[in-house]
């Protein structure tokens, strides 16, 4: 190959080597991971291709330290990824949150096996949708997205990297154990096709640099280490230039603008695929796996003469509120099916206040949710049965 | 359940133990059918806490569509390399499937009548050919002479480029072999018609 | 020296007589001493009064989560190997919370310097034992004594493979700052810890007292013997207080190795042609 | 009790004579400086700085020999000494701000 | 002091204090903490009192240690407790999570402080509330309390081990550095007065004994470690048996009815103060340090002619869904304070359905509401202005 | 021996010529041997293959969270003093994730008998390197081989205070059972370290190969020593791999101090008293 | 704002360093009005990271009611025992409220005249009576003696239950030292009118 | 290559006649008991098993002294050796599924 990093082609590749190799050619060259089912082939394959492009990649001690290594390494001015499933997403929360607090870029992958706890390691949930947007303490917001097939665990591992630069904010790719195994088809462009967001740099000198004063969307251009910029750097509230400020002014100023950049630049975070939304009687509103399924039930529904419709949530975190308050204006129920006992489905009944009924499908994890399940679902919508 | 496969789909279900290159299998068909039939591709895999020697499970979907639903419920293809996989999984093979067992491995019950059933001692002409593990390789060889799925064409060059390169001759080697047994005995086949084991 | 202080941010929180201060001036003084480029040196700490120094001064400095300088460090080290790496962290920090991070990147050999203030306690939680605090000593939470024993850091540090190990006290300060210097100036896992008074948290429940009356208390019991075993230099306070070099040795890197490895080159394992000894014992 | 004072660094020590800094304000009282002083040039004085702390005082400033042990000691960067010059050697300390 | 383990008397005494009384009045023997402000004192009380009563106080290398200690000491039969605040808190998660799943009764005491990441660490915060609910992977049920006083941390601890023991669960107690370094009149009544809940044991032998089958209200009999049960507990998914499952069915059987056990005994667990409901226009929700600004507020309301009435959780999880359906429908307005960017009134948008506009009074952090934030909230929502 | 057995749960998850089961018969062995009530024996472990061995085990049994194992059943042995408590762990569970719980229990002497499997890699998850992965050798996250040098577990359990430290391969089946009743029948932080072999994840990626091959390597490699500092008995593969009985002493347990603790027993500190040498060599 | 304080509360707040023992003279009055003169107390504290010498401060609420709000925004009675501390809350002090300083440690400014001001050396006496650290305790005497917010018979228990039982005797002559100044003070100021420091 | 197999343990090896049960469905074939026997009384056989692994069978019972070392080295539970009694020398092992 002539592109180490940008494997032009298509492939039959499972879901974690997809994510590996759009981690690549969005110009990852740091992974710290620690193995765990079903993510491991992310991290085998990271310690496989990273020494190809002069990238290091270090299995640390656990959870904890990959998720503080990454930090660390994005600092040291290298994008940077770590990978995990539910058990070690838990362990990673506190410095999940030391790199939200510090705004340093960076991508988790977890690809969710069904919880809690152990629960089933080798076998599919989505059991961890709340946990990514309110893991860790302290309030503050999220960047989150969903891939539901192999090709999109490459397209949307770019697009994390892109938001985690644009953002400075750690990305998390809500994957799954289905998805992460299940082989497709991939094909991955030329380098030139790829957009890819480097990191704003400061242009201002070391001593008029306030690491922490923002463009107008919220993000401060960010100095690395070594840059010669001398910076500091605390995951205790901070003022503009770093230094801890132990009030609640210092707190208000630090804790708006973490939520406002996100929130501010909500349209520009947030992508959704809307199918037959127009006309629709009743949407199904998915993501990952499920939305799979919930596109051939809408499909099905079609066939059948059922005027239904799909969201289809690319990004999940931040919630696209505006939408669903709209649809949900529109339509004569919401269907949202989930392999957990009822998360996003939460923030869709939020968002439609009331103006129709907004109805589960649920499966406890093991496995995915079958299109006819969902069918069923709609079509008893239809008919007012729920 | 009510629900039907989608037209062109045809579904495959390979089971067997940990260790015998299930997985591989399904790769192989699926690198086969994406990279080089030009057609749609799903595999999926199920397997437990084992890594050696558990019940495991691939299962392909080949179509001239995008696939959705990536599980395989009813199977037109059954292969079985295990006792458990066999018992598990032959009711939910679809009437006039095909089912593809290496016999030395299983002891099959009666097979009803709209079945098309071989039986292939895969696991032996392996650990003929040198290595156990080769199992796979000569199913997918019997596959590919039994049943039109993928071209035999696209398979062979998906072997190749799937087997660790050192490999490649011998599984080359499995792979005809199994070949061979297909054809032969589709061969004998056709002149006692279809097999009811016993 | 004020030059790499943000003295814009003076008065520090350290209390008076703290011994966290005057390590911060050694560690300073050692990284002027070492001529490395400032701009290419990092500070990293975890959270603790220790781990405070890392906002005091002019570098690229990262104060991170409780117990977690080190992984975090490694990372910055790994993603730029350019940059000197300077871990600086409490006795809970560092080996409490932190302690696997301790063991683990001493064992990998990571080219950081880890400087340990150990003041017997948790200092910035208000005084609860640590796995430093000696047996028998009194804090919040061993108010009749603690139960448990301490470790030796040196010993803990030279067992998992740090190259330079050191123990000083902060009133040996310019034997101090020439470890410090040493250990910045080698490459791979470099370990100076210093026993400082923590007057407020620690000195005030035990009969060793005030800043000064700790010290004086250190400076009675200190010896040096540099290069003995550090399994032969626990922290004795009803006898000796062993300080000195301990370990300064030699071993490719974790990123020595990795770059073989990337290589190829890291050779075979097992060597089926190594020696065994002549009569097979085992049986 | 003289023992105990001898500093752990007294081969660095150059026979030069010092001038002492006290930054008062920044100063914890802690007496460091005081007890380690080979030369015993300070003493405690019974000021207050605004942080409510006693501050060192000179007394006898010509017995400093510059060793810069006080300022290495110091945890607060409060002291320091320099080479005495003929025209230093008279003014009194800097940075002492007055209190009642 | 005749009884060394209920200080019966009336004390001037801060809340973390408070909440050690509460669980060694409960009969908790069992610490393991690490040091964390404003959680801290909690830890050096227990480390004075256990000893004192034959318990055991262990300080851990960590928080994580910590958890697992309390899980473990719990299957020894006696009743423990850890504390912490934020960042220990994000560390517990995941094996909060393997109390839950695998149903072991312990309480944990989270003094919340402002976040993200490190912080105001001596400063008031409520923003791990959400953290509570879905902090650890998977799906699961929680059951959470707020005290908003020193006596309630008395009381509230003795109902979370309660709590813990009735439905085998992980009760946190969710108090903020307000509450905990907080003195006043603390009231310790006679042991006589204090409702206990012991473990509920097995009745069966051994041989008959299974871990996991459920009494009608879907919680099991626990035999401890060492009463010659030959117990084998897992966070894996299991079956009643205690085994592994790894399959959908079990894991359908195990979530369902960790899910079930709480949400079908609500009622029993859903405590709420509810002040001037009846007649009420608009009506604040709070809970914590922010329900006695909010009750000031209220009486302020009220002097002033409006009617205003107060839904005080004492319960926070599970959330009082219908409660607050029914009073949504009856009132002009609702009004939340927080000391976050809104955790808790996104469940109550989401109860509300519409039924009536739903305000946030928010605090980042740093101080508690004051009540003429709120009072102003209460007037605003009467006046339509918001 | 069936008897202990969950035999319902019978074929294990084990794979062919793994050491983890024969390890497993052991502990069985060693169980029955020392002569505890089984009513009150517990097992703790962590996740991984040989975590798993709670499972098949006929005695109150606890599988908890990968790392674990140790501060759990901290908790459970001192909330019930009554109980044996046995910790079944392998090399990553004890030593990567939890490496921070093994330095700490071993330091303060928890009575708790910690056996653990070492098979240089983490097989649960099909291979990867781990903090015993020999320096060279070929994982799934080294192909190349591992650029880490491997701890000397009994190394580290000695100088963090374990009262009892062996190592035995899965072949010295006698010896091993031996050495886990007798760390059994300790009071006090007992160490028992077995190489076993992995073929599905770590043989067959190495040349060490199958089981039996793997067997035959440790057998001719293997030396006994007993007693010696176990600093001087690393695994060398491509020399000796010392196995024997290197720790066997007494010191308080954990509880026994936490008792003179409450009785305020614990003496004074510091013991102003105390010996400090002659001739004062600080300065 | 407009908010105003419930009729029936008295607010007092102290300020210092960390280490003078601010927050334990908060717990002692609002022992002594909760336990020895059956009002209602609530007292809150307010500290930085640092552990000695950081400013701090203890807001101390004593009413004939239940406390809901707990903070003391604008005290009736500010203590001060650092500079620090009197700079910063100075002006929140309420028109007719009390100051209480000690004079060795803060330089004030000029203050305004609807201010009842009082200084009392508490440091310097407590040091004279072996120990700096009880500078809290002469000034809570002081407070008794010149302010009647809870009975110094109250106060004085609660003193005594409150430090350690070795000290006790000590801190009671530190209180009644600072108690007996009061008195002094009260004596001359009836004399002289009130007090404007320049 | 005989070598090799000499038992760890032979000290503890009693010299009395054993019988061989193989559970022939629990055996994983992994061949310990065979290479490790010191009395080669065990061979791998061809067939197969329900899981597909050869198993061991016993080649000359009359050569087995009951020394327990393939029972406690079999890592699944799948051989013990019993003491031969003259009635049980006869038979044949227990426990043996048949197989094409
Ligand atoms: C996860 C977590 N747990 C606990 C704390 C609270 N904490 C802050 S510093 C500290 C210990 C400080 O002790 P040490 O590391 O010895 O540093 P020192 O203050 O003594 O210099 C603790 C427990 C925290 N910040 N984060
Ligand atoms: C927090 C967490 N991280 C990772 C895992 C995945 N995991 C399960 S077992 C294991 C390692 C097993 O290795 P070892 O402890 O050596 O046991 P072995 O399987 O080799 O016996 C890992 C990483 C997990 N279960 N939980
Ligand atoms: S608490 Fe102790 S360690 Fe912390 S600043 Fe004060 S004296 Fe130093
Ligand atoms: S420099 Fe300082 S320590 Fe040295 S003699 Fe002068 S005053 Fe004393
Ligand atoms: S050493 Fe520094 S802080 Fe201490 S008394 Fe001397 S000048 Fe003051
Ligand atoms: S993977 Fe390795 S350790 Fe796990 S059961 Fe198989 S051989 Fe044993
Ligand atoms: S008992 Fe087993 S190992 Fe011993 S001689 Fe008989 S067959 Fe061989
Ligand atoms: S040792 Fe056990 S599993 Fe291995 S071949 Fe012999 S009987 Fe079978
Ligand atoms: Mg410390
Ligand atoms: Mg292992």
């Amino acid at each position: 190959m002539a592109d180490k990093a940008v494997m032009t082609g298509t492939y039959f590749m499972n879901g974690d080597y997809a994510c590996c190799e759009g981690a690549l050619a969005a110009g990852c060259r740091f992974f710290a991971g620690y193995p765990i089912t079903p993510a491991t082939e992310i991290a085998e394959r990271m310690s496989r291709r990273l020494p190809e492009l002069g990238g290091i990649f270090i299995q640390m001690e656990d959870e904890i330290a990959s998720m503080s290594a990454i930090l660390g390494a994005s600092w040291g001015g290298v994008k940077a990824m770590t990978s995990t499933s539910g058990p070690g997403f838990s362990l990673m929360m506190e410095n999940i949150g030391l790199g939200i607090c510090t705004e340093t870029p960076c991508v988790i992958c977890n690809v969710q096996r069904a919880g809690p706890s152990t629960g089933l390691p080798t076998l599919v949930g989505q059991g961890d949708m709340m946990q990514a947007r309110w893991g860790s303490h302290g309030h503050y917001e999220v960047i989150a997205l969903a891939p539901s097939s192999p090709q999109e665990m490459f397209d949307l591992t770019i697009r994390a990297f892109n938001l985690s630069e644009q953002y400075r904010i750690p990305v998390m790719i809500m994957a799954d154990e289905v998805v992460g195994h299940m082989n497709e088809r991939v094909v991955i462009p030329r380098r030139e096709e790829i957009e890819i967001v480097g990191r704003r740099k400061p242009k201002v000198s070391p001593d008029k640099y306030l690491p922490y004063h923002p463009d107008p969307d919220g993000v401060a251009p960010m100095a690395n280490c070594g840059d010669g910029y001398r910076i500091h750097i605390t995951g205790l509230t901070h003022d503009e230039r770093g230094y801890p400020g132990m009030d609640e002014k210092t707190q208000a100023q630090m804790v708006n603008r973490l939520i406002g950049k996100i929130v501010n630049n909500r349209d520009k975070i947030i992508r959704t695929e809307n199918v037959y939304l127009d006309d629709a009687d009743v949407v199904v509103v998915a993501y990952g796996i499920s939305a799979r399924s919930a596109r051939q039930a809408v499909r099905d529904a079609r066939a059948r003469g059922i005027r239904a419709g799909l969201i289809k949530l690319e990004t999940v975190w931040p919630f696209p509120e505006a939408l669903i308050r709209d649809v949900a204006g529109r339509v004569r129920a919401l269907i949202m099916p989930e392999i957990n006992a009822g998360q996003m489905v939460l923030e869709v009944q939020r968002c439609a206040g009331g103006a129709c009924p907004v109805h589960l499908v649920s499966h406890l994890g093991g496995s995915i949710i079958h299109p006819a399940t969902i069918l069923r679902a709609i079509e008893d919508s239809i008919k007012g049965k729920k | 359940m009510s629900y039907t496969i989608m037209n062109k789909e045809k579904h495959i279900l390979i089971t067997g133990f940990g260790g015998q290159g299930v997985i591989m299998a399904g790769d192989i068909l699926g690198t086969a059918a994406t990279l080089y039939d030009g057609k749609f591709a799903t595999m999926t895999q199920a397997y437990g806490p084992e890594a050696r020697g558990g019940a495991c499970s691939a299962q392909i979907i080949i179509s001239e569509e995008e696939v959705l639903f990536p599980y395989v419920k009813e199977p037109h293809v059954l292969i079985c390399l295990s006792q458990e996989g066999y018992a598990k999984n032959i009711g939910s093979l679809r009437e006039g499937g095909m089912l593809i067992l290496d016999a030395d491995l299983i002891q099959a019950r009666k097979i009803s009548s709209d079945i098309i059933a071989y039986d292939i001692p895969a696991t032996r002409f392996a650990e003929e050919l040198g290595n156990k593990m080769m199992a796979n390789i000569v199913t997918l060889g019997f596959l590919a002479a039994v049943y039109n799925l993928v071209g035999a064409e696209a398979l062979r060059k998906a072997v190749q480029t799937s087997v660790p390169a050192p490999t490649r001759e011998m599984n080359s080697r499995a792979f005809e072999r199994g070949s061979e047994y297909g054809k032969a005995t589709l061969k004998s086949r056709a002149k006692q018609g279809r097999l009811a084991r016993d | 020296m004020e030059g790499l202080i943000r003295s814009e941010r003076l008065p520090h929180i350290w209390c008076a007589g703290c011994g966290i201060g005057t390590v911060f001036g050694s560690v300073i003084g050692a990284i002027q001493k070492s001529g490395y480029d400032l701009n290419k040196t990092a500070i990293v700490s975890g959270i603790g009064c220790t781990a405070r120094m890392a906002g005091y001064i002019r570098l690229d400095s990262f104060h991170t989560t409780h117990g977690r300088a080190l992984p975090f460090a490694t990372g910055l080290k790994l993603a730029n190997p350019e940059l000197k790496v300077i871990v600086v962290s409490g006795d809970g920090d560092l080996l409490a919370i932190g302690g696997n991070h301790f063991i683990h990147a001493a064992r990998r050999n990571i080219d950081i310097t880890v400087i340990c203030v150990n003041n017997l306690n948790y200092g910035m939680t208000g005084g609860q034992l640590a796995p430093s605090t000696p047996f028998g000593a009194k804090t919040t939470t061993s108010v009749t004594g603690c139960p448990e024993e301490p470790f030796n850091f040196c010993y803990l540090a030279s067992a998992c493979g740090a190259i330079y190990v050191a123990r000083w006290t902060s009133l040996h300060i310019r034997r101090l700052t020439n470890s410090i210097t040493e250990a910045m100036q080698k490459r791979g896992f470099g370990f100076v810890e210093i026993l400082t008074p923590c007057p407020t948290s620690f000195g005030r429940r035990n009969k060793i007292g005030t800043a000064l009356e700790t010290l004086k208390f250190y400076h009675e019991r200190s010896v040096i013997r540099n290069d003995i075993d550090p399994k032969e230099a626990p922290i004795d306070f009803g006898n000796n207080i062993v300080v000195g070099k301990f370990v300064d040795t030699e071993r490719p890197t974790f990123l020595d190795n990795y770059q073989l490895s990337c290589k190829n080159l890291i050779g075979d394992w097992p060597d089926f042609e190594g020696t065994i000894v002549p009569e097979n014992q085992a049986g | 009790m003289k023992y105990w004072r001898k500093p752990l660094d007294l081969e660095s020590i150059k026979a030069s004579r010092g001038k002492v800094i006290i930054v008062e304000d920044r100063c914890k009282g802690c007496g460091f400086c005081i007890a380690y002083c080979p030369r015993d040039v300070l003493a405690m004085s019974q000021v207050f700085n605004a942080r409510g702390y006693h501050t060192p005082a000179v007394i006898d400033e010509s017995k400093c020999v510059n060793c810069h042990f006080c300022e290495a000691l110091c945890p607060e960067f409060a002291i320091f000494s320099i080479e005495a010059t003929e025209a230093a050697q008279g003014k009194t300390a800097r940075s002492r701000r007055k209190h009642k």
